[in-house]
């Protein structure tokens, strides 16, 4: 990647060396995470339970859990946010970086109007009175595509079903129409039918809002089916980012590799499934040197000493082996 | 909302009877005859059987429990042998300071209990937290005489602002005398109702509406009083709730200890002169006040939620 | 075609809704929910068949009711020819033994206070298959072919990872040895390296130990994967049934086709429908009269409002729809 | 993933688990308290002999907690005192228990007729309140504490009953219980193997918070007059007999009172410590 470039055309959102441990024990959990993100562009990172990939978006916007610490920096807007105290943060939550969460149930409060849920992110932001932020809110609920908005915003999150709660969420996200989404798992709870309405709706407000979008998932389908870019996370590092094309057609992380092919494609005599041996390593036991080298092929003596460096491709992107699996990928060097 | 409580009162039938049915029963088990116990051993032959008959033991039991029904529905729960007069007037006389104790001891209890549970939540394993809760372990584990007795030492014998004992007259006095029986309780009291409410704001606090709320960008504030207490002031209600028995069997000791002319003391005197229908009545009057109770706080939770206030009304 | 292991003929199952106290009190009326409507279908030896749908489809109930935990109200279901349901006692055990399940939540499937090894263990030594000085060995054995290492059995469930756990769970299962294996969602909560390890082991079991299996899942790709035939379900009626390749080829329902067309695939090239399935299914208290589909069919008529009849495309593929030729000449999405 | 970290350091401290701090300094505690109404009456002389010399003397080398109005040491009392003390929490809630989980087991597991007559019998007990109760009851059968330990397993059972009733409920519906039935072990098995390791963890917790209750309920007779009968040195009855002096020698009621708070704090700790063992991971 040509980061003289990138600087120049002031992406909306970097991450430099962003870092996350845990206090009790010291295990680190991310490590040294480094993207960037331009406005309006649409970024997925996919991994496995474990991989660090919900704890680096919660980084993002100071909303770890307790006992999770984050380091590096984090630049949105030109800004650096990273460590900025909490009342600043949270001007900045909600106006200009909104976020949405796994389990649409549980990320609505059950004992309030779903409507005043929206409008309450409008309040705080405070340039609206009363009658516009109800307006607002009725506004951005049919944006998300919910039927009846003066009925449902008088409901409680209960009364909703789920696709209905997700699109709640989401209106609550947009209220004050922030330049980056922020989508951690956004529809691994629901079913198959209402996540492709769920991932439809997301694209078309990316696109007709200009807004950007940072997608966790741990569905590479997903992945496919929404994002320009992606990063894959593995043991809390970034080990290989790519335009999505490129990754799905030519990964140069051994670990994306067998992943895509651990993803069932039909029937067993057709396409076997060769299976990643072993299982991802504890955060708190992380052998040194490369994370995957443990579970990886393609693993020498070299792998296990250091960290494997970042190498960038010049079609975008990059990854983190020594031991690549397409050759051309490192002639593009 | 009416129909609910009428279903809700209807539900109290059961409970009711068999309330009466134990209180019945209770005096049945007064070992040998209770004629001849409340007699007193010199007591002639004749005079025990006149007793036996008044009494109705005479009768089947289940005529007995009849009868002894018959008459509370009238009001009537007989008379007492020591103090001569009609029992229900004793009782009533007695259930004012009470009902002001326990009143009184619950509002001292949710004005200690709700902003310690806060700053408990707010402040999580720092100072202020452990502060309340090492406060919260020692108030549990103090008996309720002997708190009353430091308050005492302290309070009215040490620097004397309380009264030793009394109730007053008014309720400006009554409220300034029944402070320390009051304090007393919550001190029991507070810390249960303080760890559940702690217990279940740190609930709050951990699940996904709060990082909604924070996503949103409230200020800590709001999140905590307007998102998170909410959600858990309902369970700290019910804890309040299943105390309740406790509470009104603490009103015993406190209002001995005190000297409260309540229904405590009346069932303690009553005890050591052995009149045994005074026993039962303040029995059934206090099993009735829980009942009570607990269906008001049925009800507050009722109000508290609005799920269930939706899904009742 | 030899004698079916698993007969399903026309079960239906309602259950009365549960209504909390408050309900009872404010003399809320009873609602009867129809959990599975006359689904028939029948499991050959050795074969795996597929029960696909979304949640609330009635699925997880009809394992339950083929596991004989719970009585159909209408029709039978005969194991190797037994009518469960006629039997009580001690002959009702002895077949049931012989139909055994794998879970969804291995964690919770295990008695947290029972190592693996007396997990394995208890059922070897209480139906005395193997005799009593063996039962060591077998544990062993039993390990060993769901990949786990003699060490596991002195470990406790929660020392586990949830792969690990759920090997254990099907080395219990197989301790009875049984001919049918029931899998509902037994693979849902695992991630995509460890969800391919599992699949293969199951595919390997059924192949070495001649087992029948039927395989519940969301996920029609891992269905795809692993079975022969599939089934798909939908508020409580089977709606398809065939051979996966067919069903997948040429969907002739048009809850098939958007259920196909729903799923994210991992390729950013793949054709994907213009317009999303709309709405979310009904409650299954009040599924619609005629076709359950109709209320969200795109390509519903009036005559929907009358049950659809079952058209048959020979193979053993067939589809409960008034218009089933039309939709499967269209072919794929 | 937060969930999934939760998860990961929850095995982690499993892996190598250990006892809780709360469970080891209460157990010390308790320790000592039981060494202490074993032995102690061994050591300090008997406590009720009165030396009318010495009355209301304050805290002195001599009488370290002073003496009451009979000239009788107050630490000698209150070291008595703890035999008594401690056998009052075993017997107000072994028998309670004992009673109590057999009969929620049962109700859980097997329903019909028995639960129902359990829970009728449980939602009556309820409605009184517990001391009230106990009280009315020792009134009947006359003061003393064999009396209050018959009136407490009257009704001290039903919370037994509910705790292990509704975990019962619980755990029978949880997938291990129904594992263990498909693979055709019968009731008895699953009821004592399975089910009863699951649930009575729960009971064991709260009986040891009950304790507690149990000591306050026995001292609070003893302080009512309906309890451990004069002269026995029950802190309950000690702290009683010290109110009369409560402006000049509070001492009297004040260390046996510290005596309760410190073994109600023996207990509390261990109780806590004994619930962070006893229920890890074992429900999520």
């Amino acid at each position: 990647m040509n980061d003289a470039a990138m600087i120049e055309a002031s992406p909306l959102l970097a991450l430099e060396g962003v870092g996350v441990t845990r206090t009790a024990d010291g295990a680190s959990l991310v490590e040294d995470v480094a993207f960037t993100l331009g406005a309006g562009e649409s970024f997925g990172i996919v991994g496995e339970s474990g991989s660090g990939k919900s704890t680096t978006v919660r980084a993002i916007i100071g909303l770890l859990p307790e006992g999770l610490h984050a380091s590096g920096r984090v630049h949105f807007s030109g800004e650096n946010i990273a460590g900025m105290e909490e009342a600043r943060l949270a001007r900045l939550r909600g106006a200009g970086i909104g976020m949405v969460f796994q389990d649409p149930l549980s990320a609505l409060n059950p004992v309030m109007l779903v409507g005043r849920q929206i409008a309450e992110a409008l309040r705080w932001h405070g340039k609206l009175d009363p009658a516009a932020r109800r307006r607002r809110t009725i506004e951005v609920m049919r944006l998300v595509g919910l039927p009846e908005p003066e009925r449902l915003a008088a409901s409680y999150p209960h009364e909703l079903s789920g696709g209905q709660r997700q699109r709640v969420a989401l209106a609550i996200a947009l209220a004050c129409s922030p330049r980056l989404l922020l989508a951690d798992e956004p529809t691994t709870a629901l079913d198959v039918t209402i996540q492709d309405q769920i991932l439809r709706l997301l694209d078309e407000l990316r696109r007709s809002l200009g807004m950007a979008l940072v997608l966790v998932t741990h569905d590479l389908g997903v992945i496919a089916q929404i994002c320009e870019r992606v990063a894959v996370m593995y043991a809390g590092r970034i080990v290989e980012e790519a335009p999505v094309a490129r990754l799905f057609s030519a990964p140069a992380h051994p670990y994306t590799r067998m992943l895509l092919d651990s993803i069932p494609q039909g029937p067993r005599a057709l396409h076997p499934l060769a299976p990643i041996p072993g299982r991802p390593p504890d955060p708190a036991l992380r052998p040194p040197g490369c994370g995957f080298a443990p579970r990886c092929p393609r693993a020498s003596g070299a792998c296990t000493e250091r960290s494997p460096p970042w190498r960038a491709l010049g079609t975008g992107g990059g990854f983190a082996c020594l031991h690549p699996v397409i050759a051309e990928a490192v002639a593009h060097v | 909302m009416t129909r609910y409580i009428l279903r809700r009162l209807l539900m109290l039938v059961p409970v009711a009877i068999g309330i009466t049915m134990v209180v019945f029963l209770l005096v049945r088990l007064i070992p040998g005859d209770p004629a001849r116990t409340l007699l007193g051993i010199h007591a002639t032959p004749e005079l025990v059987a006149a007793m036996r008959a008044h009494l109705g033991l005479d009768r089947p039991l289940w005529a007995q429990y009849l009868i002894f029904v018959r008459h509370l529905a009238a009001g009537d729960f007989g008379h007492s042998y020591y103090y001569g007069e009609a029992i229900s007037r004793l009782v009533l006389t007695h259930l004012g300071p009470t009902l002001v104790l326990i009143a009184y001891s619950v509002v001292l209890t949710l004005a200690i209990a709700l902003p310690a549970g806060l700053l408990a939540a707010a402040r999580r394993d720092q100072a202020a937290d452990h502060l309340v809760r090492i406060g919260a372990v020692v108030g549990v584990g103090l008996p309720s005489y002997w708190i009353g007795f430091m308050l005492i030492l302290l309070l009215a014998v040490t620097i004397p602002i309380f009264p030793v004992a009394g109730y007053g007259t008014g309720l400006p006095s009554h409220l300034f005398d029944l402070f320390l029986p009051a304090l007393t309780i919550a001190i029991n009291l507070a810390p249960l109702v303080l760890r559940a409410l702690r217990a279940s704001l740190m609930e709050a606090l951990a699940s996904g509406y709060i990082d909604t709320a924070r996503a949103k960008g409230l200020p800590r504030r709001v999140v905590l009083l307007g998102h998170a207490l909410p959600n858990a002031i309902v369970p700290a209600v019910t804890v309040l709730g299943l105390n309740i028995g406790y509470l009104v069997g603490s009103t015993v000791i406190v209002e001995t200890v005190f000297a409260v002319p309540g229904l405590g003391q009346l069932m303690i005197n009553s005890i050591g002169t052995r009149d045994y229908p005074v026993i039962q009545a303040v029995t059934l009057v206090l099993g009735v006040l829980v009942v009570l109770v607990n269906l008001a706080t049925d009800l507050m939770q009722l109000l508290l939620d609005p799920r269930v206030r939706r899904e009742v009304a | 075609m030899s004698e079916s292991v698993l007969e399903i003929d026309g079960v239906s199952k309602h259950f009365a809704v549960r209504r909390t106290p408050l309900a009872v009190l404010a003399g809320r009326p009873q609602r009867r929910v129809q959990a599975v409507a006359g689904v028939e279908f029948s499991i050959g030896p050795r074969e795996c068949f597929g029960l696909v749908g979304e949640s609330g489809c009635g699925k997880s109930t009809l394992a339950r009711l083929a596991l004989g935990l719970l009585k159909p109200d209408a029709g039978s279901i005969r194991f190797r020819g037994r009518d469960i349901g006629a039997l009580s006692g001690n002959s009702l055990d002895a077949l049931r033994r012989g139909v055994q399940m794998v879970f969804q939540d291995p964690y919770a499937s295990l008695n947290p206070r029972m190592t693996v090894g007396s997990a394995i263990a208890e059922p070897l030594a209480w139906h005395r298959v193997v005799p009593p000085a063996d039962v060591k060995a077998e544990t062993r054995r039993l390990l060993s072919e769901v990949g786990l290492g003699p060490e596991t059995a002195g470990r406790y469930p929660r020392e586990l990872s949830g792969g690990q756990r759920q090997r254990v769970g099907i080395a219990r299962s197989l301790a009875v040895r049984p001919a049918l294996l029931v899998a509902d969602e037994a693979v849902s909560a695992l991630d995509v390296s460890v969800r391919a390890q599992v699949l293969n082991l199951l595919a390997d079991l059924g192949e070495r130990r001649g087992l029948s299996m039927l395989f519940i899942s969301h996920d029609l790709g891992v269905i795809a994967y692993l079975c022969a035939r599939v089934g798909v379900m939908y508020l409580g009626h089977l709606v398809e049934c065939g051979p996966v390749a067919e069903v997948f080829r040429a969907p002739a329902h048009p809850y098939t086709r958007a259920l196909i067309g729903a799923i994210p695939k991992p390729d950013p090239a793949a054709p994907h429908p213009a317009r999303p399935l709309e709405g979310e299914p009904p409650s299954a208290a009040a599924v619609p009269e005629g076709c359950p589909f109709r209320t969200r069919c795109p390509s519903a008529r009036p005559i929907c409002t009358t049950p659809p009849p079952r058209i048959a495309f020979g193979a053993g593929h067939w589809a409960a729809c008034h218009f089933a030729s039309e939709i499967r000449n269209q072919g794929a999405n | 993933m937060s969930a999934a970290t939760a998860a990961e350091a929850g095995r982690e401290t499993a892996a190598r688990r250990k006892l809780p701090r709360n469970l080891v300094l209460g157990a010390s505690l308790l320790t000592a308290w039981v060494a202490l109404a074993a032995l102690g009456p061994l050591l300090v002389g008997n406590p009720s002999t009165m030396d009318l010399l010495h009355s209301l003397r304050p805290p002195s080398l001599a009488f370290p907690f002073g003496t009451d109005n009979l000239g009788r040491g107050i630490f000698t009392r209150v070291v008595w005192g703890a035999h008594i003390d401690l056998e009052i929490g075993l017997f107000t809630v072994l028998p309670a228990f004992l009673i109590g989980s057999t009969l929620g087991l049962l109700a859980g597991y097997f329903g019909g007729l028995i639960e129902t007559v359990v829970m009728r019998l449980v939602d009556i007990a309820v409605a009184f309140p517990f001391l009230v109760i106990v009280i009315a009851i020792v009134a009947v059968l006359g003061p003393g504490l064999t009396n209050m330990y018959i009136a407490v397993a009257m009704v001290g059972w039903v919370s037994y009953a509910r705790i292990i009733r509704a975990e019962t409920l619980l755990a029978k519906r949880l997938e291990y219980a129904e594992a263990a039935r498909l693979l055709g072990l019968p009731d008895r098995r699953v009821l004592l193997r399975h089910l009863l390791p699951n649930v009575i963890p729960q009971a064991v917790i709260y009986a040891s918070s009950d304790v507690i209750l149990g000591i306050f309920l026995g001292s609070s007779l003893g302080f009512l007059g309906l309890g451990a009968q004069p002269p026995s040195p029950e802190w309950g009855l000690i702290i009683a007999d010290g109110y009369s002096f409560v402006d000049r020698a509070p001492w009297i009621s004040a260390f046996p009172g510290l005596a309760i708070v410190l073994l109600a704090i023996s207990f509390s700790l261990f109780g806590d410590g004994l619930a962070d063992f006893l229920r890890p991971e074992t429900r999520r």
